[in-house]
């Protein structure tokens, strides 16, 4: 186990902290925008597609992280997309103070 | 460090700050809208961001993954239709849960063609291969089931436990062998076989009603195996953002069940989610069903309503909640909703029996009307709330000729938009005969005594 | 059809049967309404306000009641009137058959068809042709009103520098109808209220006014058709001790308890009377079915010990206006039930509510 | 001391100065109190609980008036009761000198001590004994008790299966003590209620109980001491509109306008009453004062185009206990300011209060 | 990495995740007692972790540490008076600043014995020296203030903002000295001096009564030393608790500020705080101050009460207030705290007033007491609410008989034991003269129209 | 910068974050407790100076740690002991359900 590791380990234990925190008492209507938001959010995992296609580590694992790419790309966008459509409810009434 | 680098890990601070700020903003009706464009702004950032890196030395194919990405995102997002939106999320999860297995696996031929990596990153590989595979096939699966593409009831087969045993045995096996001898492609294909299988075997059991949660749950894994491929690829923004996604989607699901009055091990383990739509209410004895509420939902349908028409009965009198009925109408009137009383000649059991109430409580008189005053108020009505009435707005009056209380005119509060009753149980009431309305469509049960159940509405709209 | 609304000849009957709201509505429909001059005159419904609704006003009774085909009244008619009936004629109004038989008879012997609206059975689609109900509303607001009158207290609580009034304390026995309103008038004056009553329901109807019930509720004591039914001695015995307790205790007793079709149940002895405050009032709603108190003399005020008793007769008659236009909404939804959409009389024998209001019909008792 | 208590003989007077329960502080505190018999029968005040409390019961009247030191009264005495007290004896009640001025002549010749306690200054510290706003309370409560008796309306709005009753809609000239309580007892039973005065500071104690406050409050309209005082022309005839508006819409109209020492304002004439709907109500407690409407005769039911216009007298007296009650307690702070800790009397001419309520002493007028 | 590093990995994971916990406990009256305690767990186990660690090879000395600190620190907690716990804060936190100025302190001279540190190191001891002295003496310096030692009031001097300048160029110029050449143990005494004198500086010019603000902050500030020298030291457990409570006590100052209805600039930088009590309060012509309190702290004053009496005057009538009044002692009663209403004879502006409008909000007659039932129990009532009444509330009535109210009896409410009183300003009511009540220690004014104020408090008290 | 330090940047800027996710609205009662309570943690310091003391770098060093344990350690004790003081107001009533 690396310093290296260890520090990455804290980070992973203080942003599941921060995770936990952040949530707390979601009105049902907005339970599936909640999640699809927070689906779209896990699509970062494009970062790492990222990197693997464009580190040229062979072609093999060009073609994988080029379709890793597409994949979470269509998650991040879809994902935003959708949690947008749906609430759009929420927009303000006019009469609202 | 360069220049280059310190500005990444700038950016990708900035980035998780937006995940975060934007999951907080998600949960007001009000910010919600702006919390989702804060973090797909985090998101662009942080993809810019990896654009500079300097492991990256070709665009050409990045360029086309994200090009059909967007495409295809951008499709799917705009086509949709309003209903399937619960089977799009869990796709595009799917999707997510994708792309970390596919990462998992190119970076596991890039070691296997080399000596090896480190024990932590085998580990972090298969964990990574693991739950992405687990998150895509059991997203595809609840995607299916609420597609109705996949059989949506709780499918069960015989030796269930048994070959769930088996079945986690082999990946923990391939797994260990894997951490012990890296090398070995066969062995990994067995692996990510297993993950796949296991991801169905998860999902199979449950019942369409149950999807929603278990896509949460889904999208929660699909943030860990986020977080593991950031091992992977020794990227913090990926740990960061990952670990918090996973965190937060485990609280939400928790919350979810919550909600349904169910503990997660009884959605994940019962097989109680055998009918479509048991999950989401009592049924009556002929088998028709009512759709619960809960206060914090009624609330936001009340707030956001334009017109909010209030129909008391002797259920208002008995929990004596006419102080607790004026002030939500206080509350509403704040927020610029109309609420109008309708008051049925015969509510309660003696005449003008709401009137002496609402008057207790100081209800303006020009906010009461009389049944031939309102009743063709309701059908524009968005919310019609029934406090403790049931025989005046029951709809057989209207038609069944064999009920007791055929003939009498009743409030057509099933002409709105939403109907809210709030009543204690199923219980009839002073004719002792069903009412139908209860299990309309647009009907929501809100359970409880009156004034209590009012209590905690007047709560949860002032805080919408 | 050729309606007539005979001003009420019975002493201090202040009602009409019709109001120029309902004349209005039936003249609308093509009906011919004849009302007799005056006959709204207690009840604030001047002879100009008919004129206006279309009805054609008549001096001379004798004429109305020999035209009309059918005949809207609160109180029975006198014999005399009955005579001056066309053979066949339709004739509506409170004519309580049980007690009044020899009515009856000669309204037969005439071949009119007689209803009587306080025959009309208790059902849901009958509560707005219910004026038993639509009165006891009345009488029950009314009884408190008048206790007020003669109590020489306030029934509000109110701390002042001249001291702290207490608040009155008012007993309503028999939480019917008429028993409810009071109920629900006297802690709109800010007494404290405590009611009683036999049938098991009316617990749970008392608290929902913000009142207190007092004594078992039993089971028993409620007929299927929800109206009250005499009880056993022993029984009887309790009810009395509890009674009495708080008879004394109050400053205001409003009884109101009645079983159909016997003599009102006596509740309140000399006894329990004697050791009430000086100035209490008991305002007995009962007095015309013999009276819940041993003291009440329908119609008259009697003083004992310092203690006032009323026996009032006709309450609604004293808020002669609202009373007559809820009776009169009353009869005209009863009045639909009887005629077809032309306007003309149609009688269903199988309606339950005719059948049950028809008194006579074709010269038969019914 | 020796204090005396006669029964009261004005007509329809059935108050008693003292009750029981300040008799028996008084007796505790070593004074001799002499009754007349049957002095509080007309306020529920039997002579057993008078005995009880430590008093003397007298049936002579006329030993009684001579025996004692101290008379206590609520009206008036007649000539023939002067002439029996003692001189330097010490009379208290409501002498309304400035109406009286023969009798305060009268009082002053015989060499009597005075007190009027319509005449105590309104300062906090006199809240206490301030026997016109303890009686006003009562008269505007019982005004609209008045006003529902002959009201051939109810008062609250009730939604019935006989169609809808619409609210009485009661409107109150005058919003002083006895205004305000008649607008809240008004309010308690359900009435739509709107009160006009012309004190600046009266919209805001309207508001307060709930009830609307209708036109402009004029500044001006109010003295020092707080009593209104006569309006400019001009402002007469605004006045004059909206009066007319809001009499012609209400069901009740009850005025409580007076200016202290002047007789009442005139402010609702003939012409405004006669669109008012029949069946209407006017209550003028200023009738003793001339009435604030043409039509008021003082005692009297006067019925104009079916709308009755009562001019009730000593309205109090009607609901006599709790009347009797508040007038004893302030007689009784009263009595604390004019006697010393021993009991003996001890009259502090530098005391405002004393000072404001002394009519005669020593033989002269003050 | 060995087994004992895992181990202390671990314990310091575990002891962030109670500070955490424990700083979320701290926040509700319930769960506070608890949460200090988990708290202080964490930090006995990090303690114990820390130990254990290999650098450490000589406990003698620890030891000592330990006692003598254990020792002060029980000492001074257990006989320190209530009154003085403000001031033991500001003393305690001074300390915890001084020993990371110790730290610093020792690891400078032990880098500058060897060749240098690298200049990340370098600038961490600096900051960690800067920040630890300011909040030192800063601290001392409020603490002395609130002690009454040092002048509590806000002590001006010519040329403050020249010198403040000054001082900040002197320690930014040692400071880059010492980063381009490290072994100047002279520089660093300079700078070491300059960092006191700020911290001296900074305190030295704010009124006695935003002390407690001031002491927030300067918390926050040492653990941001705390996590300097974590920096230092290179531990993880001290970057993350010492920025925990570094980000934790800034908004905790802020909140504290929102509470003052005040900026933190404008605490730190106005001569506002001038006099002792001027930040805490409106002042009368007389001089005498009011203090005002917000619905959040009058509610757990409420909710932890064992006899509220309220007192209604014409003021709940003007803001028909009396719904609100009788929601707010259900929920009272419903957390079982007693509730009597004290009625005044000339409460209101007719006999009577208070009946008519608690009637109507029904609430119960037996809640009603008039003056003598009621006077002699207020000195048993934790809190008297004096709700819209003014003059039947003024002790002056008692004795200052050139008042227009000498002589009315008057309600006891000056006998309890806390006093809210609930109106829109300090504006007079009927008799038109002032009330010494609301200036009286116990007294704490809660402004605004009583019917708003009454339904921040009921959902205050729901929420205590 | 090392990538140790961006790690440790990392943790620092993440404990940030949560803490100022974890204060959110608290009643003004509880100002002075809470604050107490977090300086206890502040003196977590005490960590750094045990190391310091411990480690033997010279006799310097240890007197200056010995005084910095000392210190600290004056202010966790009390820091804690103090808060617990403040708390002890928040009782359970025995009425209370
Ligand atoms: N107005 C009159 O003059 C009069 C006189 C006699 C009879 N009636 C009859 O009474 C009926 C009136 O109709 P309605 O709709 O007003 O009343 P209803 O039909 O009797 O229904 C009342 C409902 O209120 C609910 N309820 C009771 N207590 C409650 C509480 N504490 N909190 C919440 N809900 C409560 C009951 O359901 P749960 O038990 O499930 O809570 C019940 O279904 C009509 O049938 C009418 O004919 C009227
Ligand atoms: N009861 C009677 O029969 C009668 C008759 C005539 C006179 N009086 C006199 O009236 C007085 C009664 O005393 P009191 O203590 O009840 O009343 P008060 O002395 O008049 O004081 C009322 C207080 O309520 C406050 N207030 C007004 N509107 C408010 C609102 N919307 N929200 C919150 N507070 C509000 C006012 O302060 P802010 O403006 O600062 O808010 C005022 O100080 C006595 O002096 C008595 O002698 C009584
Ligand atoms: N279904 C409908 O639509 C409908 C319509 C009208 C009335 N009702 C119901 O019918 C019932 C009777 O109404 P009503 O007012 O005409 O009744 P009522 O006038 O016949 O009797 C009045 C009350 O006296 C009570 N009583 C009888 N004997 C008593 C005794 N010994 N001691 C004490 N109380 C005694 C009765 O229980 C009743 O409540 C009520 O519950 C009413 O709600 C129903
Ligand atoms: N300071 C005290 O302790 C104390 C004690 C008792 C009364 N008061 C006050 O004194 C005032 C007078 O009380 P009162 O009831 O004896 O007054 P009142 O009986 O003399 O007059 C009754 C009302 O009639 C109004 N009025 C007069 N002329 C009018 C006109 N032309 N049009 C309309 N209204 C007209 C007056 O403004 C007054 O409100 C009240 O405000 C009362 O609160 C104060």
């Amino acid at each position: 186990m690396t310093p290296e590791l260890l520090s990455a380990l804290y980070i992973f234990v203080l942003a599941m902290f921060l995770g936990f925190a952040v949530i707390t008492k979601v009105p049902p209507l907005l339970h599936t925008p909640l999640m699809s938001g927070s689906n779209a959010i896990s699509g970062v995992t494009v970062l790492a597609a990222l990197l693997v296609t464009g580190s040229q580590q062979g072609p093999l694992q060009t073609i994988l992280g080029v379709i890793a790419v597409a994949l979470a790309m269509t998650n991040v966008v879809g994902g935003y997309l959708v949690t947008d459509r749906m609430l759009q409810m929420f927009k303000k009434k006019p009469g609202e103070k | 460090m360069t220049a280059r680098e310190i500005f990444i890990a700038l950016a990708y601070m900035i980035a998780a700050a937006c995940f975060v700020v934007g999951l907080i903003w998600l949960q007001t009706p009000k910010r919600a809208r702006a919390g989702n464009i804060l973090s797909a702004l985090g998101m662009l950032l942080a993809v810019i961001a990896t654009l500079l890196a300097k492991e990256i030395v070709d665009y050409s194919m990045i360029v086309l993954g994200i090009v059909i990405g967007t495409a295809a995102g951008a499709w799917m997002a705009r086509t949709v239709p309003m209903t399937g939106m619960p089977q799009m999320v869990g796709l595009l999860n799917g999707f997510g849960g994708a792309a970390s297995a596919l990462i998992a696996a190119a970076e596991y031929f890039h070691y296997a063609a080399g000596k090896g990596p480190a024990l932590d990153l085998t580990i972090a590989i298969l964990l990574t291969m693991l739950i992405g595979a687990v998150t895509f096939s059991g997203s595809m699966i609840a995607a299916g089931k609420l597609q109705g593409v996949v059989n949506e009831r709780a499918v069960t087969y015989p030796f269930q436990q048994p070959i769930n045993l088996i079945l986690a045995l082999t990946i923990l096996a391939t797994g260990a062998y894997l951490v012990i001898d890296f090398a070995h492609p066969w062995v990994f294909g067995y692996f990510i076989v297993a993950s796949l299988v296991l991801g169905v075997l998860f999902t199979i059991p449950i019942g369409g009603a149950d999807m929603p949660v278990i896509i949460c749950l889904l999208n929660s894994f699909s943030g860990l195996a986020a977080a593991m491929a950031g091992f992977v690829v020794k990227n913090n923004a990926l740990i960061i953002s990952g670990s918090l996604v996973g965190a937060s989607g485990i609280i939400l699901t928790q919350i979810m069940c919550w909600a349904m009055n169910r503990s997660i091990g009884n959605v994940l383990f019962s097989a109680f989610g055998a009918t479509v739509t048991a999950g989401a209410g009592g049924k009556s004895a002929a088998g028709k069903t009512v759709k619960p509420i809960q206060a914090d939902e009624a609330a936001i349908l009340l707030a956001y309503a334009q017109l909010v028409i209030i129909v008391p009965g002797y259920g208002m009198a008995v929990s004596q909640a006419q102080h607790a009925v004026r002030q939500l109408a206080d509350e509403l009137g704040k927020r610029s909703v109309a609420v109008k009383y309708a008051i049925h000649p015969v509510a309660g059991r003696m005449p003008g029996h709401m009137n002496v109430l609402l008057a207790e409580a100081n209800v303006p008189y020009d906010q009461l009307y009389d049944m031939d005053q309102i009743n063709d108020e309701f059908q524009r009505a968005d919310v019609a709330i029934v406090l403790g009435a049931n025989d005046v707005v029951n709809p057989a009056a209207r038609y069944d000729k064999s009920s007791p209380i055929y003939g009498m005119p009743i409030l057509n509060t099933d002409h709105a938009k939403n109907i809210i009753v709030m009543k204690r149980s199923m219980n009839p009431g002073f004719a002792g005969i069903e009412n139908e309305l209860f299990y309309h469509d647009k009907t929501r049960m809100l359970f409880g005594d009156a004034k209590e159940s009012l209590t905690k509405l007047i709560n949860e709209v002032k805080s919408v | 059809m050729k309606f007539a609304v005979p001003k009420e000849t019975a002493p201090h009957e202040r009602r009409v049967a019709l109001t120029p709201e309902t004349v209005g509505k039936l003249a609308k429909a093509g009906q011919t309404v004849a009302i007799e001059s005056q006959a709204g005159a207690g009840a604030a419904c001047p002879d100009r306000d008919y004129e206006a609704a279309g009805a054609k006003i008549i001096t001379e009774a004798k004429a109305l009641w020999s035209e009309a085909e059918i005949v809207l009244k609160i109180q029975k008619p006198t014999p005399q009137e009955i005579a001056l009936l066309r053979e066949g004629a339709v004739l509506i109004g409170l004519l309580q058959p049980l007690i009044h038989p020899e009515l009856v008879q000669q309204l037969a012997q005439r071949r009119v068809t007689a209803f009587s609206l306080d025959m009309i059975p208790r059902i849901t689609r009958a509560q707005t042709m219910d004026v038993l109900s639509s009165q006891s509303t009345v009488a029950g607001y009314k009884a408190v009103l008048l206790a007020s009158q003669f109590l020489p207290k306030f029934f509000p609580m109110l701390s002042t520098a001249a001291g702290t009034i207490a608040p009155a304390k008012v007993f309503v026995i028999g939480a019917g109808v008429a028993g409810l309103q009071a109920i629900a008038t006297a802690r709109r004056l800010g007494a404290l209220v405590q009611a009683f009553d036999v049938r098991p329901a009316v617990k749970q109807e008392v608290e929902s006014l913000g009142a207190k019930f007092v004594g078992l509720a039993l089971e028993e004591a409620a007929d299927k058709s929800g109206y009250a039914k005499e009880l056993s001695e022993e029984h009887k015995q309790q009810e009395r001790e509890l009674i009495a307790k708080h008879v004394k205790e109050s400053d205001v007793v409003i009884t109101t308890a009645l079983v159909p079709g016997k003599r009102a149940p006596l509740l309140i002895t000399k006894e329990m009377v004697t050791p009430m405050k000086p100035g209490s009032v008991i305002i007995d709603l009962a007095a015309e079915q013999g009276g819940n108190c041993e003291l009440t003399r329908a119609g008259q005020e009697t003083h004992t010990n310092g203690v006032t008793v009323l026996g009032p007769v006709n309450l609604p008659s004293q808020m002669s206006f609202h009373a007559s236009q809820m009776f009169s909404r009353n009869m005209h939804a009863f009045l639909h039930l009887l005629l077809t959409k032309e306007g003309k009389l149609n009688l269903d024998f199988n309606d339950e509510i005719i059948k049950g209001s028809c008194v006579t019909h074709e010269g038969k008792v019914l």
